[in-house]
């Protein structure tokens, strides 16, 4: 399988993304796939933007572990990047703005300096970001991917501005690449282009074309990244969807709004992240309890608290779990890639009409976020819709209605508001099967244990339709690899990766966490052998979550809360030392230290200084071993201070290096 | 409009009696509610009450009509909801001071800025009923109530210089001891296009011994009985919004007509989104899916 | 051991609280013990309450199974509880508003009927609750109590109202008093009076002394029944105990109120109820990332939803654990009893502080609000008050304070703002231990990872110094009975009685849900013959908690959600079912029938009925056999409709009477 | 009040650079309060800077003094905290006007109303910013967002009137063109006793290209320039926080000197919280044990 990974490293505003599309839209067109993954900060300008975008002649399922070549958009990428590059690959920069110091880079790493002011002084003023379209343009002719389809790409990207920009623009490539071809020999990538048309999309997307194409009709928000996609793109599609979208003051008031419309019976959705989910889980237990569909999106990122609110993680599941008081019926479904966003979104539509519940699809900022190829007419249009038993008359003589009607499902037929003979009010305090409350004179102990087995009996009913998971790979694999959302794909990748190293392992990904085939996963894992799960958490909420569901207790257990995603190679490794019975260790590694002294310096110190060499050191006083990191300016790399990192603990024990700066005060 | 068929009370008679306390204010609006309905000729199928928690909230369950009893705060919202997803509805919202100024303030102020075509009739106690006699946020200064035995520290809210600052299109105060009047505005909220809030004296005869009938009685004046007076004009509303003392406006304080919500969304010009057909038409998804090649 | 239980119904407004006080003050004083449960509505004027006193010359721990003397304040009392009294009680009431139909009472139970009005004329104008005075005189006579120590009591009780109201009551006392005297013959009580003085309070008010005694300076709150009376202490006892008692405008600033003063260094604490937890949950997550100490109280409720609120249920354990985002550091503890309420409350405050994070108490309704006596000096004023490492004073020479160093424990001694030279930034974005953002600029993942374990490490620490729980009773027992929070006593009770029908059970009880003490619990159930779980909810959140922490499945389950209370009696019953092996059965009992029956006729038909004879039926067109409810007319009983309600599903498939009503519109 | 020792602005300059766009608003905000700190010369361990979350939230982390960065739309709730829990400390809220007006205008309101002692400055640049460009609360109607593609169909929020008519007692607003003047009214806020308000118009230069640095150095000027003008007439007041057009007043719209909520406390009359002993005194803990005897 013929496949490259381009990294593109800059700052915030440095137009990444935007260079990262035109890369990935150029080879989708050529009937490549495409799978990136942008690795950006919470700040509007400036921060450090790391951008992957892999491209394969075969589906790929993660941005994977290979760096072939870097776009280099400012010297922290360089520096912190370069040396990442794998032989045979190289590193394509403005050489007018950065250098590349001869020791980063590996061996048989072609180094790419453009001459960017030369190259586009003849085209006028040019932005800043033009510097990356002349990258694109060595890329392309490096990496033999087709000029006019890239051409094609920024065409249609710059049309709406005029063909001026649009020629522009072109011909900036076009230097670019004809600049590559007269100094650079290319890397020697043979592609076979199918040029089958795919789309191209994010989770994110995904949903909420799942969404409309459901017939959601009602959309509320309240910006929350990694969920503002989703919004973004209800709001600009909501007349050709036929959508009413209502950003609202915030989160309670985009949960009750959505319950209110659920209610009258419009298909409704909303989408938050954890912090914006936390302030709706009272509402979605009104929602469970007057029996009212309604969809919620809750996409994952780093926590607790505002945490890391640009990073991916999978730690919001004991949050959906626990959300509001008392026991109610709901549904929860975690998706796990692109085209599962779609069929995930349009299934809870279905369920949440179906069960009169809310059902809450959890995704996080890796799923939501990154987009992928997608396989040609994967996505459908004419999906099933299923409202699920409604009254649409009513006559007296069939006695009152009773809108919580005791029935062996535990659905209770729906009347919408408005229906002839069919008027209830639908409480929170608890009721009976008319609606009357049975909170207030009267409380009655049997009427109140009939209607909440009533409400709980759908559960049964609903589990009863949902498709059980299955263990994929070879049944009588030495081990079973465990997860939920998206972690999937990556999964397939070690897996494959395993395999080829002579370790067979099998999957078994959970889709359905509320209600959970418990029945149906214990009878898989009471037959496998060794049992890992993956996740991105500290707690291991999914373990735990399994295990309180089936009474099972995971094996070993491969965790990431870094922020990062996962890659095959973590996953690779993890279970070798699992294998090899080594126990896992928190010490800071010494790349871990050169990052953290990153931190440090660009936090507290400043821009002109880099780490240099780091060695093992200990010291009087400190009881624990330390990594030395020297502190050296850019250019010279001169020697102007320390840093010691605790190994074990982490911590940055000397700050001697934090007088280099003037008027810092600690 | 079209001629109205008027509709007896009795149309509206709920299935359970109210179980207020004998005397509660809130008995008033009860019945004010029914006469304006009646009078604005709504069949019960097409009312929906909206109320949070509270004593005043469980209104809607001694009422024909269809009602959605909701959590404590967040009446204004659910009804926002059922409104912009069944406009064919007569949405009125139904709670107590507790749950609209208090912990429900925030919907309440952007509800108002929105015009959204929805009627918001606050029973305004000044006090927390239903937890026992607590200081709500229009409790006045100084009044011991079981949370404030020193007295209440707290400046109380104005809704109506809230409502008139915020933007709400029509803005009242009724009296549980004058149902017709009350009656009156309740049937003038409702037909009016936009955000109508009445908020209305309704006195809690067990927890608040200050803000009793006789206190009111002795007190309120009608905004309509004074030609000097001009409901289409702020300024003059904010001055009386004020007005706390020997003497205490009620009526209409404030009344204009501009486009409601409803009126800038497309997709609501179709008619009510609870009746238009599921899926997307046509090659809508095809041109979806374009955009990402 | 010789007891006594006092059943008194009537309707909200009725006064029995004032009179149930009387009751429990008078015998507490005599060196009785008293437990008491009050069955209310949530409606302020009418409904049906149904308040039991327990009097016991031991220490009782549950309202009991017995109903020794009726106090019926309306003739709905008299109905439903007249067929409870036990033989050799008798039935208290006023003959000149209610009756007692022969057929109810059950043989040898005393009918007492009080001619009010002829008995209190004398005294002029008297409310309506006088005639709860004159029963009392009257149970004091016929159990046996002391007279003078009652007049005490109603002296203690209306002093504040002037020596005119005192002389009144008792007099009013003692006229029912004698006249029982005159024309009844006691009970044939036989009291030994220790007259040791115990206190005799309610859970909530011993958090509530417990916070004051542990040093709690700021208490915020938002009303929410059944936590609205620790409330009421405090705001009552703030210059008292030197209390800011701050009610707010809603949850979400009673926990960020709280968590700013505790962030500023007092102790805080503030309780509420599920649904004002769910809007608590994000800003938990805040005290838990900016390692702020808070106490919260969460006091469950019947739900989901607003529920039923005035009910007792445990179904809030999901939601306490799964408040907010991510993974971060806190402490979840569950009372058992008063007595354990203040001591909980005691330690929650050390454990906040020594761990900087939130700590929350998740105690029930029932624990909360049920008075009982406790032990004479079991609660003391000089409890240990330990802050935990606090940074007074820092100099710069020992380089800059780091908030948030990785330390060893996971805790960062804590400077309090405005301690000179310790300046930083609490941030709930994540950050490093000087408290610099890291998800700004230059998120690092290197450091996200070393601050996360940090954070975690700090339960680990915590669970070291927590008591696990012990196994009470014989090791060998045939069951294990496990609880959680309020259900400590009444299981106490049923193994007492399952004793005495020769079935051994042993105990375990746990208090620490979060950490949780997995080891010790394991190693304890490992060795038990048949776990049985007791809790009071639909799903078992506490059986499913303890699978999740321990991987053990326990065997069998009792459960209970419709509001009221365990009693020993349903404990001892379905323990002798599951031994028996029989299926519990979700049917509709006649007893349960008649309460339906109940709840149908006072909410849709009218005051005047009452259900009637009750026979199994079976109708055309239903698919379930039916209980018939025959309705009749309270006083000539005469036939007046029926109603079908079905056995399995508990629908009320016929609502024929409801024609009954004028005007009602079904 | 004692005489101040003027503190130079670099005793407040933080550890950290700020991250905002060049030429983002926020600067000047940074900037005025560092100015008026220094000039009332507060130590920089006695000012406790209090933030939401968003671009202006993150203020805290750019100023050398006590910070919490805390949740979106709680600030003021943790302030509020914070303040009573030590009123010694100087307590400055400083957020946006998404976090302060939009999810936060439930406690922004009843704070006003308890006329507790904080300053609360709001970057009001009618945008979210942080979450890169849709309708905040106080976006012009009609404007384009990313929330908005059609145009906002909502009308902005009043931050001032509802300052006016919440108890406020000290408004004011101020334009991060004029750093000078903003000094002076956040000076003016933190030495007023009580909750005092600064809107402060501070563009987004990224997101909001409507209200801009030129769009509000046309069209600003400031109030004491009006001799007409008494900041103690909530009625002149309110006229004027209506202006919005070719001329936008700034400065100080209404200040008032009446009892703080912190007077009404008997336990804080002992000195800050932070600073009482722990514990119950002499026998009150055997005195709240007789009361269940
Ligand atoms: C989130 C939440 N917090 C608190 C409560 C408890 N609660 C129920 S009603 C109420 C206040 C009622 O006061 P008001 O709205 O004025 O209505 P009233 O009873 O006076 O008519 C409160 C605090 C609740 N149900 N939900
Ligand atoms: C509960 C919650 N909802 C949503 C968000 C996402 N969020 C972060 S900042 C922000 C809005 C910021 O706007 P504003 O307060 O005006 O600040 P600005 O960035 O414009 O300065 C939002 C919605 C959040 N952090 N928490
Ligand atoms: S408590 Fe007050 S508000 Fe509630 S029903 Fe009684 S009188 Fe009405
Ligand atoms: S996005 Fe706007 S508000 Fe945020 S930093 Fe940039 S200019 Fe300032
Ligand atoms: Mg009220
Ligand atoms: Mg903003």
């Amino acid at each position: 399988m013929r496949e490259l990974t381009v990294g593109i490293g800059g700052a915030a505003g440095d137009g990444l993304d935007k260079t990262g599309d035109t890369l990935a839209k150029t080879v989708s067109r050529l009937g490549l796939y495409v799978y990136a993954y942008n690795s950006y900060q919470s700040v509007i300008r400036g921060g450090h933007i790391w951008l992957r975008v892999r491209l394969s002649e075969e589906k790929v399922y993660s941005h994977g572990d290979q760096l072939n070549v870097l776009i280099a958009l400012n010297q922290d990428s360089i520096e912190r990047h370069a040396p990442e590059v794998n032989p045979g690959g190289a590193i394509i920069y403005n050489s007018d703005k950065l250098k590349v110091d001869p020791v980063l880079p590996r061996e048989n790493v072609l180094t790419v300096p453009l001459p960017i002011t030369t190259l586009t002084k003849q085209f006028g003023k040019v932005q800043p970001v033009m510097q990356n379209t002349v990258a694109i343009g060595a890329l392309v002719f490096l990496s033999g991917l087709d000029f006019d389809t890239a051409a094609e790409v920024l065409a249609d990207t710059f049309k709406h501005k005029g063909q001026a920009v649009v020629d522009q623009n072109v011909a900036i490539a076009r230097a670019g690449y004809d600049y590559s071809k007269e100094n650079f020999v290319p890397l020697g990538y043979e592609w076979s282009f199918s040029r089958q048309r795919r789309p191209f999309l994010t989770g994110n997307e995904a949903m909420a074309i799942g969404a409309a194409t459901a017939g959601c009709r009602f959309y509320s928000a309240y910006p929350m990244t990694p969920a503002t996609a989703i919004l973004h793109w209800m709001a600009n599609h909501a007349d050709q969807c036929g959508i009413v979208v209502k950003q609202c003051e915030d989160e309670l008031a985009v949960i009750n709004l959505a319950i209110g419309a659920g209610h009258a019976g419009v298909r409704s959705m909303c989408a938050t992240s954890g912090g914006g989910f936390a302030l709706m889980t009272e509402a979605i237990g009104l929602a469970g309890m007057i029996e009212s569909p309604v969809v919620i999106v809750e996409v994952q990122r780093g926590g607790p608290s505002t945490g890391i609110p640009t990073k991916t993680e999978q730690a919001d599941l004991n949050q959906v779990f626990g959300a509001s008081q008392g026991d109610y019926p709901r549904i929860i479904i975690a998706p796990a890639d692109v085209t599962d966003c779609f069929y995930s979104t349009v299934e809870a539509f279905n369920l949440a009409d179906k069960y009169q519940l809310p059902v809450t699809i959890i995704s996080d900022l890796l799923v939501s976020e990154h987009p992928e190829t997608v396989e040609a007419g994967a996505l459908v249009g004419n999906v099933p819709i299923d409202r699920g038993e409604m009254v649409t008359e009513w006559s007296e003589d069939k006695g009152p209605y009773k809108r919580f009607e005791f029935t062996k499902s535990g659905v209770s037929p729906r009347a919408l508001p408005g229906t002839e003979n069919t008027i209830y009010v639908a409480g929170s305090d608890d009721h009976d099967e008319g609606g009357v409350l049975i909170s207030d004179v009267f409380t009655s102990p049997p009427v109140r244990r009939k209607i909440q087995e009533k409400r709980m009996r759908k559960m049964e009913t609903a589990l009863g339709e949902l498709a059980p998971p299955t263990l994929e790979g070879p049944a009588d694999a030495q081990i079973t690899m465990i997860g939920w959302g998206s972690t999937r794909g990556v999964i397939v990748e070690a897996i494959r990766k395993l395999a080829a190293e002579g370790i067979t392992a099998n999957q078994l990904h959970v889709k359905y966490l509320v209600p959970f085939h418990t029945n149906e996963i214990s009878e898989i894992l009471r037959k496998c052998k060794r049992t890992i799960c993956v996740e991105a958490n500290y707690t291991g909420q999914f373990a735990r979550h399994l295990r309180a569901e089936t009474g099972i207790t995971i094996d070993d257990h491969i965790r990431k809360y870094d922020g990062e995603p996962f890659e095959p190679h973590h996953i690779v490794e993890e279970v070798k030392a699992i294998l090899a019975g080594t126990v896992k260790s928190t010490d800071v590694t010494l790349d871990e230290a050169r990052e953290m002294a990153y931190h440090y310096i660009r936090t507290r110190l400043s821009e002109t200084l880099r780490p240099g060499a780091i060695s093992l050191t200990t010291r009087e006083g400190i009881d624990e071993r330390l990594w030395s990191v020297e502190v050296v300016t850019r250019d010279t790399a001169e020697k102007s201070g320390e840093l010691l990192i605790g190994i074990e603990s982490g911590s940055t024990h000397s700050w001697r290096a934090a007088e280099l700066k003037q008027g810092a005060s600690g | 409009m079209a001629t109205v068929i008027e509709l007896p009370i009795q149309s509206y008679e709920g299935l359970i009696d109210p179980d207020w306390c004998p005397g509660c204010g809130d008995f008033g609006v009860l019945k004010s509610l029914k006469m304006a309905a009646g009078r604005l000729g709504i069949a019960p199928k097409d009312l929906m009450l909206v109320s949070g928690i509270g004593c005043s909230s469980n209104l809607p369950g001694f009422i024909h009509s269809y009602g959605v009893h909701s959590l404590h705060g967040r009446a204004v919202a659910v009804a926002e909801g059922i409104k912009l997803g069944n406009h064919g509805l007569n949405v009125v919202v139904t709670g107590g001071d507790g749950d609209g100024y208090g912990i429900g303030i925030g919907h309440f102020i952007h509800a108002m800025r929105r015009n959204i075509d929805i009627t918001y009739i606050v029973m305004n106690n000044q006090i927390y009923g239903l937890t026992t006699g607590q200081a709500s946020p229009t409790t006045m200064k100084d009044m011991r109530t079981k949370s404030t035995p020193r007295g209440n520290a707290e400046m109380p809210i104005n809704p109506i210089a809230l409502a008139l600052v915020s933007g709400a299109t029509y803005v009242a105060r009724g009296f549980s001891g004058e149902p017709e009047h009350m009656a009156r505005l309740i049937a003038g909220a409702i037909a009016h296009r936009g955000f109508a809030l009445i908020d209305v004296f309704s006195p809690c005869v067990t927890y608040n011994k200050v803000n009793t009938y006789p206190f009111f009685k002795q007190r309120v004046y009608k905004l309509e009985d004074d030609e000097a007076y001009a409901s289409s004009d702020t300024g003059m509303a904010l001055n009386r919004s004020f007005e706390w003392g020997d003497k205490i406006p009620i009526g209409v304080f404030y009344k204009e007509e501009i486009p409601i919500y409803e009126d800038s969304e497309p997709v609501l010009q179709k008619g009510p989104l609870v009746h238009q057909k599921l899926g997307l038409d046509g090659t809508v998804f095809d041109d979806l899916m374009e955009e990402f090649m």
